[in-house]
């Protein structure tokens, strides 16, 4: 919920903070999780160019990771992993272990 | 400066774009495999190579309503929405304003800026054409980008011009009297061709080199650039998340979605497949083509394949013709 | 560098579009977005006549559409420029979705409305069912009674639309033909004057400014829509003292008086008449003569603001004088409510001050039919009656073949 | 305040003759205006143009109903339009004819009115060659306008309206007409 006074929001709705949905999180949505497994990894960003969610974490152009707070478990990057480094596993899996 | 072509542009190989920050930020509510943010994210990834801020007018539909839920937005770029059928006339206004700020020496920044319509199919091909079009005709710098998912995907998978024949939708519903939509799509990226504006291309994500040297292309065109891109829809079209990209692919490989482009009149297709899919492997992937595989069906596969030989068929002697010497 | 053509106060036989399109020349917007229609068209080839010779530094947009008229104008004001257009009747009518945006989006775009009737049957004459119908859309809506009214409230309007207390767009309509084709004495003032009294733009959240990326035009939820409405109406409550600020600087600069409403022979009056626009001018011929002729003391209420109403300024006015009875004319229908638009309007601010006069209200002028003093002197008698104690019928056609 | 109806037909430029009269009138620091009669400009079509002139500001914004001055630019609508309509016999008519204004009483059975007459079709057709007697009919009703307006302030008026678009010749021949009108108006 909102709950802000109509005398704090900025006029017309504008929102002023670029990017402010990275504080909404739909990894929340998630029943699917690609898990990273680094050695398979080769680099080629194929994940990373097809990802629907800016979840996948580059560092030094290097695959680092996933985005677990936005992710939503689309499985686009484990299907097109060329290399199989990155898996779909069920989310059941991890959530208990939260 | 000096006109340099856009051919002699070359981009980074992909290992050097993941250095620049993502400007389409994560916790959009975008559909998983949503094949729009897809494609946003590419282009973006050409927009940072080459140093433009892209400054977006966005049409109402599945990408505006996603990424934009009051007090968020997923933008670190400018946009504005203004209503369904109107981003190539907002963006006019967004481009003129942009011409007299500058002119009168009161531009808040000095980046280079390109200015771009995002919308739907519904809201391209169909309520936003008249707009698309006299933004086009009119001639204003800016690049519109259709994302054609080919039904109203954010209502409900209502039927658009731009859904092919036969596809279920929810207002055109497969039933006992129907086998769905009764037309065949609209060639839009033909028709804004034929406004004689100097950049049309037809673009896919699962050809990302393809759709990012056309979206480099469009972003160095001097005037009007439209760029329809495949954009995956699971919910839509009864897919699975994961094979978004696959569908892509074969849509490409089928040739139901030609990769081809229209520069300063010439055309060219841009990838020819050596061996070309039959139709049935693209449709059976998707659950709006499910009741053709019925066996009483089969000869509507065969005309949505002979659509598909005649469009393709069509743009061949596009590209032959336009491109004959002298 | 644009030439100054007008260097001190001049008098011209000028049309209201004449006048219209010369105080834009002045304004010399960034941005003007617009499509033709009668009797709107001629405005806009005067306008693209300063654009096609230097005159204005503008940038034109000639749009295949009101629509896109108005949305080039919502993406203009969003990047931070001074927008501009005009339509009239239909073209009015087309830019409805548009017009709520302008206002919900808070950018102060300018517009001048020739009022012309709304089809069907189609007619291209003058009637203000067009900004009667879009009044609930948030905007500032001045209306003038002449072509030198129109130019004055366009030179006040971008004031009025970008101070921070509004941020709202404002339309200023004047009756189609009567007064945009007629050529009448018009003053205008020199162009440095007017660049002055405008100022520079007021510019909040521009999208060009790209190293502050801001989203405008987002989806509000269940949990912030309201929030955003309620902003808008303390927004118009505001334009109520700013429109009045705007009005006495543009007196103190330009020695004409503009309020709310203006109001002529009001003092002593038995009988008040409430117009907006043109034929509020024809009425101060006909106070003016059955004064004169019968001693009858009627009075006039013109309404210059329209939105936000001006509920205190016009029962000030009829308590301050001796009115029996009240004429409120409008030149638009509300099919299935009682009176016009006007009607309404001042029966609501009557019952704020707990008063209640009798009213009569009058039709009149639709798709343009004449009204003259004879129709004039027919509703006075009218309103006279009901002074009287009379049974005369609530709503009343002038000039209606009945 | 003096109103004024003209009787024309579309082409014949009766509209910009009544600009030309408004614009010469506020020219001199007095009041004018000038309608045109709405949307049937269509050519050879009988169309009415309106003028107020006065001393002080005028309000009014309704057509001319009851005119002063009926000024009729094309002998053959005499019979085509009802020109009398809305006068009473105070009123003045000019018009255009080769006929004597007491010709035209008897021809048109008027009663009252003061009758003025000009052969704007002749002089137009010797001076400007063409059958355009907007220029003179306008000469004619300067003259009888009188104190309002100086025939000097509509030669003026006709020069700027007519400077760029015609050739000298054809500007110093619409002066011409305007002159020879103002001063062969006869009445009674």
């Amino acid at each position: 919920m909102n709950g802000k006074s109509w005398r704090e929001m900025p006029i017309g709705a504008v929102i002023p903070e670029p990017g402010s949905s990275e504080k909404y999180n739909t990894g929340e949505w998630r029943a699917w999780r690609p898990v990273f497994e680094a050695e398979k990894c080769v680099n080629c960003m194929i994940c990373w160019v097809f990802c629907p969610d800016s979840c996948i974490l580059v560092k030094e152009e290097k695959m680092v990771g996933v985005d677990y707070d936005h992710c939503k478990g689309c499985g686009i990057c484990a299907h097109e992993c060329p290399t199989n480094a990155l898996k779909m596993k069920p989310e059941y899996l991890f959530r208990e272990e939260d | 400066m000096a006109q340099v072509k856009p051919s002699e542009i070359k981009l980074p190989p992909l290992k050097k774009l993941t250095n620049y920050p993502e400007k389409l930020a994560p916790g959009h509510r975008l559909c998983a495999g949503c094949g729009a943010s897809i494609i946003i994210r590419q282009m973006y990834m050409v927009a940072n190579a080459l140093g433009y801020e892209l400054v977006w007018a966005n049409a109402t539909g599945c990408v505006e309503v996603c990424t934009t839920i009051y007090p968020y937005t997923s933008w670190k770029s400018p946009w504005i929405h203004n209503a369904f059928e109107n981003a190539a006339a907002t963006i006019s206004g967004v481009e003129a304003a942009y011409k007299a700020l500058k002119k009168k020496g009161r531009l808040p920044s000095d980046k280079k800026v390109k200015f771009i319509a995002l919308g739907g199919d519904g809201g391209t091909y169909d309520i936003g054409f008249q707009s698309l079009s006299g933004a086009l005709e009119r001639g204003h710098d800016f690049v519109y980008v259709c994302y054609d998912n080919e039904a109203y995907m954010n209502t409900g998978i209502q039927r658009s011009s731009a859904t092919p024949k036969y596809a279920n939708t929810t207002t055109q519903p497969v039933g006992s009297e129907s086998l769905g939509k009764p037309q065949h799509k609209k060639w839009l990226p033909e028709v804004a061709a034929a406004h004689g504006i100097p950049y049309v291309a037809q673009v896919s994500p699962s050809h990302w080199k393809d759709l990012m040297d056309k979206f480099k292309k469009a972003l160095l065109t001097e005037g009007p650039a439209f760029i329809n891109a495949f954009s995956v829809c699971p919910r839509g079209w009864r897919s699975k998340e994961e094979e978004g990209i696959k569908i892509s692919k074969l849509a490409v490989e089928t040739n139901y979605w030609p990769l081809f482009e229209v520069e300063n009149g010439k055309w060219r297709i841009t990838h020819k497949p050596k061996n070309p899919k039959p139709i049935e492997e693209y449709l059976k992937l998707q659950g709006r083509f499910k009741h053709l595989f019925k066996p009483e069906n089969q000869d509507k596969i065969r005309e949505l394949q002979e659509e598909v030989n005649r469009r393709w068929e069509w743009l061949n002697k596009m590209e032959e013709l336009t491109n004959r010497e002298g | 560098m644009r030439p100054e053509l007008i260097k001190e106060v001049t008098y011209v036989p000028y049309s209201g579009n004449m006048a219209a399109a010369e105080a834009m020349r002045q304004i010399n917007p960034d941005v003007v977005a617009a499509y033709p229609i009668t009797p709107q068209t001629e405005l806009m080839q005067f306008f693209a006549d300063f654009v096609a010779n230097g005159l204005v530094d503008t940038e034109y947009i000639p749009v295949e559409s009101e629509h896109s008229a108005m949305s080039a104008c919502v993406g203009a004001a969003a990047a931070g420029s001074r927008a501009m257009t005009a339509t009239a009747g239909p073209g009015l009518a087309y830019m409805w979705e548009v017009l709520g945006i302008a206002s919900g989006m808070r950018l102060p775009i300018v517009m001048t409305v020739v009022n012309r009737a709304l089809s069907a049957p189609i007619n291209i004459h003058g009637d203000q069912s067009d900004m009667m119908g879009a009044r609930d859309q948030g905007w500032i809506m001045l209306f003038s009674e002449n072509a030198e009214e129109q130019y004055d409230n366009l030179v006040q309007a971008f004031k009025i639309a970008e101070d921070e207390r509004t941020r709202l767009p404002v339309m200023v309509g004047m009756d189609g033909f009567v007064i945009s084709h007629a050529i009448e004495r018009v003053r205008l003032l020199p162009d440095k004057a007017v660049e002055e009294f405008v100022g520079e733009p007021k510019v909040m959240f521009p999208l060009l400014d790209v190293d502050n990326p801001v989203t405008h035009g987002p989806v509000a939820m269940t949990d912030s829509y309201m929030e955003f409405k309620r902003q808008q109406r303390e927004a118009m409550m505001e334009a109520y003292k700013v429109i009045r600020e705007v009005g006495q600087q543009f007196e103190e600069a330009f020695g004409r008086k503009y309020e709310h409403i203006e109001t002529y022979m009001i003092d002593d009056a038995d009988y008040v008449l409430i117009i907006i626009g043109s034929t509020a001018g024809t009425a101060k011929y006909v106070i003016k003569k059955l004064r004169e002729e019968k001693g009858i003391k009627v009075g006039l209420i013109k309404i210059r603001t329209y939105r936000p109403f001006p509920y205190y300024d016009v029962m000030d006015a009829l308590e301050a004088s001796n009115a029996k009875a009240v004429g409120v004319f409008d030149r638009a229908e509300t099919f299935g409510a009682v009176g016009g638009p006007l009607y309404s309007d001042v029966a609501t601010a009557m019952y704020l001050r707990g008063k209640t006069y009798p009213i009569v209200s009058f039709i009149y002028g639709l798709g343009g039919r004449d009204t003259n003093v004879h129709h004039i002197e027919e509703a006075i008698d009218k309103v006279m009656a009901k002074a009287a104690g009379k049974e005369v019928p609530l709503i009343n056609y002038l000039n209606l073949n009945e | 305040m003096i109103e004024i109806r003209w009787h024309a037909r579309g082409g014949q430029g009766a509209v910009t003759a009544s600009k030309m009269l408004a614009s010469a009138v506020i020219k001199e620091g007095k009041y004018a205006q000038s309608n045109p009669d709405y949307g049937a400009e269509r050519s050879g079509a009988p169309l009415r143009a309106y003028n107020r002139v006065s001393e002080e500001p005028i309000t009014l914004h309704c057509m001319v109903i009851n005119p002063d001055i009926v000024v009729v630019v094309d002998p053959t609508l005499l019979k085509a339009v009802p020109f009398l309509e809305g006068t009473d016999e105070s009123a003045t008519l000019i018009i255009n004819t080769d006929k004597t204004p007491s010709e035209i009483r008897e021809k048109y059975g008027i009663q009252g009115r003061k009758i003025y007459t000009v052969d704007a079709t002749k002089i137009a057709m010797e001076e400007l060659k063409r059958p355009l007697m907007n220029v003179p009919m306008l000469g004619a009703l300067v003259k009888v306008l009188g104190s309002i307006v100086k025939v000097e302030t509509v030669e003026e008026e006709i020069k700027k309206t007519f400077g760029k678009k015609l050739s000298e010749n054809a500007l110093n021949a619409n002066v011409r007409a305007l002159y020879r009108a103002y001063e062969e108006v006869q009445s009674e």
